[in-house]
């Protein structure tokens, strides 16, 4: 971490940026936040850990309106979104200096089981928890976000300089959750996500962390379709709402896992997302958004012998 | 299964794609020994008659050079048909050629194993 | 709210008979917004149009609704009803209540209920749709015709002669094209050049024709009527002004290494070279690669020689910039390249060629000044086998999925001509079916077979094997008496695919003309619209749209000319006004509009916005009305809802939907 | 003091449910959140926090006012109709309970929200102490005993029994239906209980936040300062905040049209949206600084400024837990704490 | 809404304005029947359908939603259809994924031509629809009072 701190500091000192976003120390060694540093001292909260699991790349866009370059640091997976958005134009790579950060999976406070956490303890392979209510230990890897164990690779697709080394953490099959939904009747279908959108409130957290869902007035609060809504009267709206959501970003989202990660009442939202880049491998060619600035992508191209809509169905 | 579904099956081709040009006879080395000849062979299986093929000669005289197959410009490869029927008259006849476990050491890496397979298929007979 | 007008036909008792037209009017009274309904036998006859007009005046209608036949029917009366009488005409609606309900249902009273629901979508649309007005744009009075061969020419002469400015690009030093490589040609035998080069002379000489040669088209942006093209006139190292085409230079160039691309490469030229005697212009290039002064810096041979004082080897390329009304591709074809099909030993062996090589063996002007005979030794061939469907009709990736269409009749032309001068010449032709529908074309193909004992032989051939005694053997199979033949032959002719000139996918880019996965451009629609690209003011003559003979391409590039004629002679264009119109305030600038776009239409600009207080400097999509068609592809590919399709609009959709699900 | 077995739970849920509606804390898709009882759910009373507090249930996410019909030519309108069936809530926390007094001054002050009176009118309380409180809890802050909460009912679990303790006349009435299935029981344990909370209470990291800086005068000294301009940087503009928050109170008035008929309901809105209170001409708040401040401003500035110096937060910590940016609000006050003004 | 006898869908079908609207056309004129259940909304090309206009159309009390459009390689713009193509692929699997039932979707293309073709198709859809009963899983319970 420290040759990170070193780093930005050589930078902003030459003027080669005016600005530094990373992660801040929190509260708790638990709960860094974003931010901006401006100057060499700010740079002293600055922290990087397995708990800094943010995505900065969607700062950028603001970012990219500020006068001078921005030193950003993204973690292998966030340096698709960056590329993601570079191809939408949405961020100005001229504005960003880059430095790749190395990554050995990030972590969710929420798997650590303990109740009234004080301090968490990075220590190698292991997490030491000392909370209210007793100290505890948990494996690194039983703690890390799902999203880690289904990690798409550890190679940075745009920098300027990387630091730090990664580390492999996949263990898990990626699409292994949603081929067991796939397996399901319908009405197992239909039960299981019912019941996990009656749990949604509408707080928008899955779409506003989203790097994909970069719009600048977003359908659900416009009235471009008379869709405006903020309510959650009925199972219908969430249903709306998170379909249209994920159709959105279909050959957009770079599988991040953001949306998971941020949702208050933990809902799957990655399964959405991941249901269509499976479909998508499945049926137009592997793709992955983010990971190549040039390659079409699938809802924007097309093959005279696609697949008809439904074929699939028994 | 029927025997037409069959060969279509391991054989891998679309007999309707075929147009009658006859390169695949024109090409053959063993077309006078055959009495159903390559591009009738392709009829034949179109024509749901394997019975007849099944009799005849040509399944044994092609020497599965797949000259035919290089050349065909349907991509319908009559050697594959025929190579198909072998196979399908040695499971009738409960012949199974080599156990798999001989085979890797007798491979040569250069040599395509299809033509491989084929050969020992016909000459083990 | 609007003021809306609903007017019901009873279309005599097409309609009436099934639908309860009084109900219609009585429910549509109860609408939102709707002021005035009435029904009538008649809607679209004189008396029920001035029934409209009285409404619209007395009741002041903002929006009408027509329940009556299909809008494919009398959208376009209603609306020029509703124009004349002040009302912009996209405010009307038509409910097809007649195709779409009373001709398909028997029983009355499901028929009045769905054309209720109908009316009701039709009403709950107009109260959304925007008046729009049909855009204008002016139109450049000049067209560009990319390639000079005869699908070019004839396309150029055509709209010059009607007195429009037309420019060649070609990318050779003379016009012509592959017509001028034939020796003869079917099914008349009339002599290539005799018929060609009279229209090569016309077009040089036409006063509305410029000609560019040994020129590339190298940019083109705008659109319809507005396209500006910059183009590439190669270096030529001839000042075209002074020289006086005498051809001293190419008899003096000391370099004759180079092959002769006109005469397929069957012999060579000099560096400094017309392609045939009768080129136009008559003046040569110098090939850059192969000229020793351009290489070495000595020599300079031809400029001694020239007394016109015309070599001049410090030209650069240059670009000039154009502005046309619409643009022609006539970009022709060439053989494919036969590198896959070893079996035929064309890379083997002198004496296998292909049909065009052939055209230029027999011409007077070719490698062998018009004696038939074989390139490996001179000698007159005694035996000659030609094969159809060389790279043609192949589902493999070695060929080509189509049939080229023209090998058949010219091969029975070759075997003809050659069985005509050389009687004792044996001609055998293998082939897979003899393709025939054309004027006299069976006839012509039967002489080959009757008259001139050409042999054909049903059957493919399998292999051409080089002996060493200086023959083919030719491996092939008659299917009819189902014997395998093997034949000595001295010479073999290939019947090669055509494919459409590689250059013309550079082409089509820029151009955004679409193009399939054969290469061939793209036709606005297959049977009702054979000479325009889907790309607006782009027009398509000879083979580059498809594999074609001369009468049928020189047809094309006719009709490709009175297109091109009908889009210079109006003086401003109206465009379709449902086109697609990005928000500025919710446009992201992501450009997902634009990749799905067939058009080229949108385009994107950097602009200071001012978003309810919020001002910056954003990227946003600019639809450019004139090119868009309107299919809203952009619509729906992007999220924010930003860009919409008028007269189709997303609220406009949604109300009807909502309309019909209430 | 009574006292009822954890175990005789389900029985005593049953007969509260038997006449009334009853609201607690149960457990769909891994979490909890308050409730309809039903035989089937999933109760849940040891999860500390809900992650909705249970301010849904007397001010719910979405409810309809009225409903408008058009037959013909004439207008028919469908008022919703007030609460006036007595429900029970269980289960709820010293500062959700503390947060319906916050919400009773915006609803219960002229004019008077009937929706939110009736439901409060109807409504009985059975709080809950905390045994385990969390690191995120602030609630001592704003003067909350989270040892022993307010409430119709007040209960304590202790190991394997609850106590039972009525506090108002609702609450007895309460007790006395369900007082078959009471025992009486001596408040020692429940003393102890409250003494082993407390100590935690003391250790907790926020327990000690100043609000200082806070409180009316803050409405100006506060407004302009540069760490606003700071401090709102991570924030994603997201609702989360406002809608785990259990005094937030700002909803928004829109019309659904069903096909058959217009409803008009209200639903919550948060000030963090970028088209809260949206306008004709455009948005009074711009930017996503201004959002971010008028939140806490509201919380802990103006609020007070207009309710003599109450402020409106409860030191829940559900914004702690749940924000996506680990922003909060106590990263504000103490950012205030520390850096002046 | 209990289902009884007499009860019948509500389908909404979008028609491109230059195959499948002609299409419909030729089999009203060709007097081939089909339920009333269906309505037609017109569009200029099937990629002008958003999945928005789909789900609206079920939140509305919709209980089937078909799309047709030219034939692939047939489309008047050339390329619109294609890209309908793979978005209502995505959108369908995505209604199968949430279990709704599949039979409530569906993409036909259909020509000008094709009168036959469009009366057997809505006929068809009709009768599957009617089968699975009203639609409640994507429907909006507000509108079903």
């Amino acid at each position: 971490m420290q040759e990170l701190i070193v780093r930005a500091k050589e930078l902003l000192a030459s003027g080669q940026v005016a600005r530094v976003l990373g992660w801040k120390k929190g509260e708790h060694s638990y709960d860094p936040e974003v931010a901006f540093f401006n100057d060499a001292e700010s740079l002293q909260d600055f922290v990087y850990d397995g708990f800094c699991g943010a995505n900065l790349s969607k700062y950028m866009i603001e970012a990219s309106k500020l006068e001078g370059k921005t030193l950003v640091f993204l973690k292998p997976c966030d340096s698709y979104s960056f590329v993601q958005l570079m191809k939408e134009h949405r961020v100005d790579r001229e504005k960003a200096y880059i430095i790749g950060v190395g990554c050995w999976g990030k972590l969710d406070v929420r798997k650590l089981g303990a109740e009234g956490i004080l301090d968490v303890e990075i220590a190698g392979d292991v997490l030491k928890v000392s909370s209210l209510y007793g100290d505890s230990e948990v494996a690194y890897k039983d703690a890390m976000l799902e999203r880690c164990h289904v990690c798409k690779g550890k190679e940075h697709k745009v920098f300027d300089e990387t630091l730090l080394e990664s580390a492999d953490t996949v263990d898990l099959d990626r699409f292994a959750e949603v081929e067991r939904i796939e397996a399901m009747s319908p009405e197992e279908k239909f039960a299981y996500f019912q019941s996990e959108l009656s749990k949604c409130i509408r707080c928008n957290a899955c779409r506003n962390v989203c790097p994909a869902c970069s719009c600048r007035k977003c359908v659900f609060d416009s009235t471009a379709f008379n869709s405006e809504q903020k309510a959650n009267t009925t199972s219908f709206e969430e249903k709306m709402f998170h379909i249209i959501r994920a159709f959105h970003v279909a050959g957009r989202c770079t599988d991040c896992g953001e949306c998971s990660r941020v949702c208050p009442q933990g809902i799957p939202l990655h399964l959405f997302n991941r249901k269509f880049i499976k479909d998508i491998n499945r049926l137009y060619g592997e793709y992955q958004a983010g990971a190549d600035l040039e390659e079409k992508a699938p809802l924007t191209s097309f093959q005279t012998d696609d697949a008809e809509p439904g074929a699939d169905r028994r | 299964m029927n025997k037409v579904d069959e060969i279509k099956q391991i054989s891998g081709v679309n007999p309707l794609k075929c147009m009658k040009c006859g390169k695949c006879s024109a090409s053959c080395p063993s077309f006078n020994e055959m009495d159903i000849k390559p591009h009738q062979f392709v009829t034949y299986v179109v024509n749901d008659d394997v019975e007849a093929l099944a009799n005849s000669k040509s399944a044994w005289k092609c020497l599965s050079c797949f000259a035919c197959i290089e050349r065909c410009p349907r991509n319908v490869q009559p050697g594959k048909l025929i190579d198909a029927a072998r196979q399908i008259l040695i499971r009738q006849r409960g012949q199974e050629g080599l156990s798999a476990d001989e085979i890797p050491a007798l491979l040569d890496e250069d040599m395509p194993q299809q033509l491989l397979m084929s050969a020992f298929r016909k000459y083990r007979r | 709210m609007r003021r809306i007008g609903v007017f019901v036909c009873h279309c005599g008792s097409n309609i009436a008979a099934t639908v309860d037209v009084k109900k219609v009017v009585e429910m549509a009274l109860l609408e939102q917004g709707v002021v005035h309904a009435e029904d009538y036998p008649y809607m679209c006859s004189e008396a029920g149009q001035s029934r409209i007009a009285e409404a619209i005046r007395e009741k002041q209608l903002e929006g009408i609704v027509v329940c009556s036949c299909s809008p494919r029917m009398h959208e376009a009366t209603f609306r020029k009803c509703a124009e004349r009488n002040g009302l912009n005409p996209y405010l009307v609606e038509i409910a097809n209540i007649r195709e779409h309900c009373s001709w398909i249902h028997k029983d009355m009273q499901e028929a009045t209920e769905k054309a209720v629901i109908l009316m009701r979508a039709a009403v709950a649309k107009v109260h959304l749709n925007a008046p729009l007005l049909a855009g204008e744009s002016a139109v450049t009075k000049r067209a560009l015709v990319i390639g000079g061969g005869i699908a070019g020419i004839q396309t150029a002469l055509d709209i010059a002669d009607a007195g429009y400015h037309v420019d060649i690009v070609e990318k050779e030093p003379s016009i012509g094209g592959r017509m001028s490589q034939l020796d003869k040609t079917f099914p008349t035998l009339d002599c290539s050049a005799c018929i060609l080069t009279p229209k090569m002379v016309e077009a040089a000489s036409h006063e509305n024709i410029t000609i560019h040669t040994w020129s590339e088209v190298e940019k083109v942006s705008g659109f319809v009527g507005n396209f500006t093209v910059d183009i590439r006139k190669k270096a030529r190292y001839v000042n075209m002004d002074k020289c006086t085409g005498c051809g001293i230079c190419q008899e003096k160039c000391p370099s004759k290494k180079p092959l002769n691309e006109f005469n397929r490469g069957l012999n060579n030229r000099s560096a400094i070279y017309t392609p045939f005697a009768q080129a136009i212009p008559n003046v040569p290039v110098i090939d850059a690669s192969a000229c020793i002064k351009l290489n070495t810096g000595k020599c300079g041979i031809c400029e001694k020689f020239c007394q016109a004082g015309a070599i001049d080897y410090k030209q650069q390329d240059e670009i000039i910039t154009e502005q046309y009304g619409a643009i022609v591709v006539a970009t022709g074809f060439d053989t494919i390249k036969l590198d896959k099909y070893g079996e035929y030993a064309y890379n083997e062996s002198k004496d296998v060629i292909t049909s065009l090589e052939l055209e230029r063996i027999m011409n007077a002007a070719g490698p062998t000044k018009g004696h038939l005979e074989r390139l490996s030794d001179g000698k007159a061939p005694k035996e000659i086998v030609f094969i159809q469907c060389v790279g043609s009709r192949c589902s493999d990736d070695r060929g080509k999925p189509y049939c080229s269409k023209i090998c058949c009749m010219y091969t029975a032309k070759h075997a003809m001509l050659i069985r005509d001068k050389y009687p004792d010449t044996n001609v055998t032709v293998f082939y897979i079916d003899v393709r025939t529908p054309g004027k006299n074309f069976d006839e012509f193909y039967r002489r080959a077979v009757e008259d001139y004992g050409v042999n054909y032989v049903k059957g493919q051939v399998g292999k051409v094997a080089p002996q060493p005694d200086g023959s083919l053997l030719v491996h092939g199979v008659d299917l009819l008496e189902n014997k395998q033949i093997l034949k000595k032959a001295d010479m073999v002719v290939l019947a090669t695919a055509i494919e459409p000139n590689p250059d013309v996918r550079k082409i089509a880019t820029m151009l955004t003309a679409s193009i399939d996965t054969n290469n061939f451009l793209t036709e606005a629609h297959p049977k009702l619209r054979p000479v325009e690209s889907p790309t607006a003011g782009v027009f398509l003559s000879g083979v580059c749209q498809g594999p074609k003979d001369i009468p049928e391409t020189v047809a094309q590039a006719g009709a490709a000319a009175v297109k091109v004629i009908g889009l210079l002679a109006k003086d401003k264009l109206k465009t379709n006004p449902c086109t697609a119109k990005a928000d500025e305030l919710r446009c992201n600038g992501c450009s997902q509009c634009a990749n799905v776009c067939p058009y080229g239409a949108i385009s994107y600009e950097t602009k200071q916005v001012n978003d309810h207080g919020i001002r910056e400097e954003r990227r946003i999509a600019v639809v450019n009305s004139a090119l868009c068609q309107g299919c809203g592809a952009c619509t729906v590919t992007c999220p924010s809802g930003a860009m919409d399709l008028q007269g189709f609009s997303n609220r406009q959709i949604i109300a009807e939907v909502d309309a019909i699900c209430r | 003091m009574y006292k009822i077995q954890k175990a005789d739970l389900p029985k005593l849920y049953a007969s509260i449910a038997a006449e009334s509606d009853l609201f607690l804390p149960v457990k769909v898709a891994d979490q909890t959140n308050f409730g309809l009882y039903t035989e089937t759910a999933d109760v849940d009373i040891d999860t500390l926090k809900t992650v909705k507090s249970a301010k849904d249930i007397f001010f719910p996410q979405s409810e309809t006012l009225y409903k408008v019909r058009r037959e013909n030519d004439n207008f028919s309108i469908d008022v919703e109709q007030h609460r006036t069936s007595p429900f029970v809530v269980f289960g709820i926390r010293g500062c959700d309970v503390r947060a319906m007094t916050v919400l009773d001054k915006v609803f219960l002050s002229e004019p008077i929200d009937s929706y939110y009176a009736a439901r409060r009118q109807m409504g009985t309380i059975v709080s809950l102490a905390c045994g385990r409180p969390d690191t995120s809890c602030f609630c001592k802050v704003f003067g909350i005993d989270c040892a022993e909460p307010e409430g119709d009912v007040v209960t304590w679990l202790v190991g394997k029994v609850l106590y039972w303790q009525p506090k108002t006349k609702k609450g007895e009435a309460l007790t006395e239906k369900v007082a078959s299935l009471l025992e009486k029981a001596d408040e020692a344990m429940v003393e102890s209980a409250k003494n082993a909370i407390r100590a935690i209470v003391k250790k907790l990291p926020y327990a000690n936040l100043s609000l200082e800086k806070w409180g009316a005068a803050a409405a100006d000294a506060n407004f302009d300062s540069k760490l606003w301009e700071e401090m709102y940087k991570p924030c994603l503009a997201c609702g989360t905040c406002t809608f785990v928050c259990p005094t937030c109170q700002c909803y928004d008035i829109k019309d659904y049209d069903t096909g058959s008929s217009v409803q008009r309901y209200r639903c919550w809105d948060s000030c963090m949206y970028s088209d809260f209170t949206m306008m004709a001409h455009g948005n009074n708040r711009t930017s996503q600084m201004q959002r971010f401040r008028q939140r806490f401003m509201h919380k802990l500035a103006y609020f007070p400024a207009n309710n003599q110096g109450m402020f409106s937060c409860v030191g829940c910590g559900r914004c702690v837990d749940k924000c996506p940016s680990h922003l909060n609000i106590v990263k504000v006050i103490k950012a205030f704490e520390k850096e002046g003004v | 809404m209990p289902v009884t006898e007499n009860w019948k869908p509500t389908i909404v079908a979008f028609c491109c304005n230059w195959c499948s609207y002609a299409g419909a056309d030729l089999a009203g004129s060709s007097r081939l029947a089909y339920p009333a259940d269906v309505k037609i909304i017109k569009v200029p090309c099937s990629c002008r359908v958003n999945p928005m206009f789909i789900l609206r159309a079920f939140e509305k009390g919709a209980d089937g939603v078909i799309l047709c459009g030219c034939h692939p390689g047939d489309c008047h713009y050339s390329t619109g259809n294609y890209y309908a193509r793979r978005r209502m692929t995505l959108l369908f699997s995505m209604l199968d994924y949430l279990g709704v039932e599949d039979g409530r979707t569906r993409v036909e293309w259909v020509s000008a031509a094709e009168g036959v073709k469009f009366s057997e198709t809505m006929n068809s859809f009709v009768e599957k629809v009617r089968a699975l009963g009203p639609n409640v899983r994507l429907g909006d319970l507000r509108c079903k009072n």
